[in-house]
């Protein structure tokens, strides 16, 4: 190693040193640069098509479009869904499967959006409620239907 | 005092690097036999997250099985959802319609991109600087978000269904795209900036874990770690899927086959993605994003492969069909697992600090491991 | 004019004329005592939110931001929570040894605010060989770095402690050198007198760039002594979890967390002393109207001003630069640092000699 | 592209050591070759001037309950030339040659198949488990006869 060579090593290390320490002088003094999202503060916006959790719009007469055909329990791999059905009698007198419960296991799902896909009356649709922590998983195990709900007008 | 340090040999000193350890990257446990800080033998264990995905697919329909595989490289997720995706159409002979290929295609890179990126930063936390792995979580982000708001999720997407994806690309892809595109390019100047040129980068990773070709092929170590050593490996130039074969862009392949060719590789690696970005972005051809498929697949009785090429290298699908509705075997061939055997030959006589520079530039993702 | 002299004059007086003399200093040792354990625990506090803060904008961060008003009490709270917590003794650790490390490692660093000079005329211990102190007391802290990797029974502990151990030793004489180089022109080791010898302008102005070249190789230098990044090989996060110090937890962790504060606080103000003017204001040549006002500004404020600059490179150093391997650490000091030292300490010598400088 | 290969190879093969069944198989040409006779034919391939299958990128192994294939995805390095080799083994004593020796990430595949189906590598340098815990020798997880202790479907 020539001395020339020595102190050119010396140098062109210092130079990459200080591009490096420039960047981040740089950033050390532009604080618009900051992206830190200040979350429970200032709420996050969510894409539309975010995934949080599946649910059963209900229209305002506490009707669902849920027939409990049990496409979707088919459909998910987890197990995440179990649908309970029960007969009722149609005004005309015959009895028809109708859905009694849809047990939901949160704490099972992945969010992998297949049972949405699946369903052949889009009864169900993810939600993008995320904050689903809770000290009980028992908690997290959700009957979908209202209450006293009952199947939309139409819908086969 | 000392009595196990003192064991068997001694000289020698047993060090169980993980399975908690912060350059793991997860619950990797190497167990290295040093010889004062000279590094003797690595002799990884592995499965400390094993779930078996490969048994657990075998209980689970063609439909159902391709989200595991998010779960696998949680990192290039989309791309081990695509090779599931391609062999269940292999298998159907599904003809994937044209504008399903260039979204497949287009969130393929994007994810590819976005997996360089946590590297890069996490490459940079292993051999000590901090400040790059935030910079890198900066641009992750935007496509953390542009895959959020097409894909409905930011990790495990589950996009790729057989046939095509599951849904049509969201009215502000293309915007949203082109924006992250302008303001990658400059930060990938910055990345030069903080460690490409960096004098105590290159001296960290420059002739530290060589690989030479004819090893890497023996390995089987592909992706960036085989084309560092100077290996044409790419899958998608090797054998083409998708519309693959009717982009522009360029193999990057590096000879000297140390760390810091495998970080020029992917440095490399990032700027082709974007220009396939922006060769597909304004030629999104119209038409439908999914092909027909029945609503119960089964696949033909025989076996069947396919290949994709991950942000690790080359990721292999192995279905063996039984003729019913779930897989009879299935088989991962995942790029971690064939690079992670390369680590003992790799970091023999090297010292601490330099495993860890190799394990940066191997790029280990432990659940694509462990499978 | 009131000043920081002028306080601890009117406290001296107030307590000779009520305890007479021998009571008195013995007070003042107590209270200077006092003072210094409180100065370290403020210090702890400032400089860990300031480092949180550098970090955080270099990181495109917003930093500690919650507790208190702009997060600045955050600091305060981790400590309670250090204070807090139980310390844990590893079974198999050297008891003695491992609750020593710690106390040491402290008692070093307060050793060392001695013969700071925090403004005119406010100084502990005005010993005559003022830095050569500092050197040597400094080294000491290897020892607690070694007994703490020793004693903790851990391998990880070890190396870190061993890579230490080479480490600030090989360091020690850049250190050393660039300290001499000061000496050299000053023609003193006090610290007193090394300020009065830069009245007329500081050493990085006056001496050339033999004084630019030592304020360099002293940065790198005592950045290597204080174990922080890029050579914070001893606890190298991504390669032995923490190093020297895995095993500690609670106060006894707080203490090696407060002294590698204190250090750099010692480091930076030593600096801060012999290149920059200790408490000596900037006069700029007959710039008259402009020196009376550099003067009106307190000396203790261009003390602490001079000192936090040199404690923001380092900070900027480390969250900046990756991490050096062991052997690289070494062959910087001994192929680079350490030839262009003595080097450097030869032309600063002849330029002493001749009288070149300013 | 298949045919090219398959011509190639029944050429080559009828040079071969060992007696070798060629077949077109699905997708890429198959050779089934017997377990004994395996340790000869691995060298062969990869070393072969036209085949060079320098680069094996899977190893596998599938039950089919009443006896276990092993199959080797084995490809050149430099352009497309996949060549699938199976060979059946016993069920009750699996036994195959090791080929780590020849492509060293056989090395880590087949530990992972030794213990995931039991299939004992004769000459494997350092046959012991990879992935699962110690303890776990004898039971083997992906063979279609295994049942979990904890089933987490059926709690």
């Amino acid at each position: 190693m020539t001395l020339k060579q020595y102190f050119r090593n010396i140098w062109d290390g210092m130079r990459s040193l200080a591009a490096g320490m420039r960047r981040t002088g740089y950033y050390f003094f532009h604080h618009k640069e900051i992206i830190t999202q200040e979350y429970p503060d200032v709420p996050p916006r969510l894409a539309e098509r975010f995934r949080g959790e599946v649910v059963m719009p209900h229209n305002e007469n506490n009707e669902h479009r849920c027939t409990g055909c049990t496409a979707c329990e088919l459909a998910c791999p987890n197990g995440t869904i179990k649908i309970i059905t029960k007969y009722e009698i149609t005004p005309d007198g015959k009895k028809k499967k109708a859905l009694d419960k849809f047990i939901y296991h949160l704490e099972l799902c992945t969010m992998c959006n297949l049972c949405i896909i699946a369903c052949p009356t889009d009864a169900i649709k993810m939600s993008q409620a995320f904050e689903h922590s809770v000290f009980d998983r028992s908690q997290l195990i959700k009957i979908l239907n209202k209450p006293g709900s009952r199947l939309m007008e139409g819908v086969e | 005092m000392f009595k196990e340090v003192l064991a068997e040999d001694q000289d020698c000193l047993t060090l169980n690097v993980g399975p908690q350890h912060p350059s793991t990257h997860g619950v990797l446990h190497l167990v290295i036999t040093l010889k004062g800080e000279t590094i003797l033998r690595v002799d990884p264990h592995l499965g400390y997250i094993h779930r078996s995905i490969e048994k657990m697919c075998e209980s689970l329909s063609y439909r159902q099985f391709i989200y595991v595989t998010s779960r696998m490289d949680y990192l290039s997720a989309h791309i081990n959802n695509h090779g599931c995706a391609l062999c269940v159409e292999k298998a159907l002979q599904i003809e994937v319609p044209q504008r399903a290929q260039v979204i497949r295609v287009l969130m393929d890179e994007l994810t590819r991109i976005a997996s360089h990126v946590l590297w890069w930063g996490a490459m940079a936390m292993d051999v000590g600087a901090i400040t790059p792995f935030f910079h890198a979580f900066r641009e992750r982000e935007m496509i953390n978000e542009i895959m959020e708001e097409t894909c409905g999720a930011r990790l495990t997407m589950n996009y790729m269904v057989p046939g095509g994806v599951m849904y049509d690309l969201h009215p502000n892809f293309q915007r949203r795209v082109k924006q992250f595109i302008s303001f990658f390019k400059s930060k990938l100047n910055e990345y030069d900036e903080l460690l490409t040129d960096n004098i105590i980068f290159k001296q960290r990773t420059q002739h530290i874990g060589v690989l030479r070709r004819e090893d890497a092929i023996s390995f089987g170590a592909t992706g960036p770690v085989g084309r560092g050593s100077g290996w044409a490996c790419d899958v998608r130039k090797r054998a083409p899927y998708e519309c693959y074969h009717q982009l522009q862009f360029e193999q990057v392949v590096e000879q000297a086959g140390d760390c810091y060719a495998r970080y020029l590789v992917r440095m490399g690696e990032m700027r082709q993605s974007l220009s396939i970005i922006e060769q597909l972005i304004d030629n999104i051809p119209s038409g439908d994003y999914q092909a027909k498929t029945k609503a119960v697949l089964k696949l033909p009785k025989g076996e069947y492969y396919s290949r994709v090429e991950t942000a690790r290298g080359e990721f292999g699908v192995y279905i063996v069909s039984d003729g019913g509705t779930t897989p009879y075997r299935i088989k991962f061939r995942s790029p971690g697992f064939s690079n992670l055997s390369a680590l003992d030959h790799m970091s023999r006589g090297h010292k601490i600090g330099d495993l860890v520079a190799i394990m940066g530039s191997l790029d280990l993702v432990i659940p694509d491991i462990d499978r | 004019m009131i000043s920081l002299e002028f306080i601890l004059q009117s406290v001296d007086r107030w307590l000779r004329d009520r305890l007479g003399h021998e009571v008195a200093v013995a007070v003042e040792y107590v209270l200077v005592g006092l003072f210094v354990i409180l100065f370290f625990a403020v210090l702890g506090l400032v400089l860990v939110f300031m480092e949180r803060k550098v970090s955080a904008w270099m990181q495109v961060r917003l930093g500690p931001n919650r507790v208190g008003p702009g997060g600045t009490l955050q600091t305060l709270a981790d400590t309670i929570k250090l204070v807090s917590k139980e310390g844990l003794t590893p079974a198999g650790a050297d008891r003695f040894l491992f609750n020593l490390a710690p106390v040491l490692m402290i008692v070093v660093s307060m050793l060392l605010l001695a013969p700071i000079a925090f403004a005119r005329n406010v100084q502990l211990w005005d010993i005559n060989i003022g830095v050569l102190y500092v050197s040597a007391i400094s080294s000491v802290s290897v020892l607690a770095v070694l007994i703490a990797g020793w004693s903790s029974n851990n391998k990880y502990s070890l190396l870190g402690a061993m890579r230490s151990g080479a480490q600030i030793v090989s360091y020690e004489l850049s250190a050393g050198l660039s300290v001499l180089t000061i000496v050299v022109l000053s023609g003193s080791l006090q610290v007193s007198q090394i300020i009065e010898a830069q009245q007329t302008g500081w050493w990085l102005f006056r001496g050339h760039v033999p004084v630019l070249v030592a304020m360099i190789i002293y940065l790198i230098a005592v950045t290597a002594e204080t174990n922080r990044a890029p050579f914070d090989l001893a606890e190298a996060e991504s390669e032995l979890t923490a190093g020297f110090h895995t095993e500690y937890s609670g106060m006894r962790f707080a203490l090696f967390f407060l002294a590698e504060y204190a250090n750099v606080f010692v480091a930076s103000a030593i600096g801060a002393i012999l290149f920059l003017g200790g408490w000596m204001p900037l006069h700029l040549g007959n710039w008259d109207a402009f020196n009376r006002i550099m003067d009106w500004i307190p000396s203790s404020i261009w003390f602490f001003a001079k000192t936090f600059f040199f404690i923001f490179v380092i900070m900027w150093f480390r969250w900046t630069f990756p991490r050096l391997r062991i052997d690289q650490l070494l062959e910087l000091e001994w192929k680079y640092l350490l030839p262009l030292g003595i080097v450097n300490l030869l032309v600063a010598t002849t330029i002493a000699v001749a009288g070149w400088y300013f | 592209m298949n045919a090219s290969l398959e011509t190639t190879l029944q050429s080559v093969l009828a040079a071969a050591p060992v007696p070798v069944q060629l077949t077109a198989g699905s997708q890429w040409p198959e050779l089934v070759v017997a377990p004994d006779d395996w340790p000869t034919l691995a060298p062969f391939l990869r070393d072969h001037a036209e085949l060079r299958l320098d680069f094996m990128f899977c190893l596998t192994c599938v039950d089919w309950k009443t006896h276990l294939t092993m199959v080797y995805h084995l490809n050149n390095s430099s352009c497309e030339r996949v060549v699938v080799v199976k060979s059946v083994l016993d069920r009750q004593q699996p036994r195959v040659a090791s080929v780590a020796n020849i492509w060293r990430t056989a090395e880590f595949h087949e530990r992972e198949v030794y213990e995931l189906f039991g299939v004992h590598f004769v000459g494997h340098p350092d046959l012991r488990l990879l992935i699962l815990p110690e303890g776990w020798e004898g039971r083997n997880p992906l063979r279609k006869d295994f049942e979990d202790p904890v089933n987490m479907i059926r709690l």
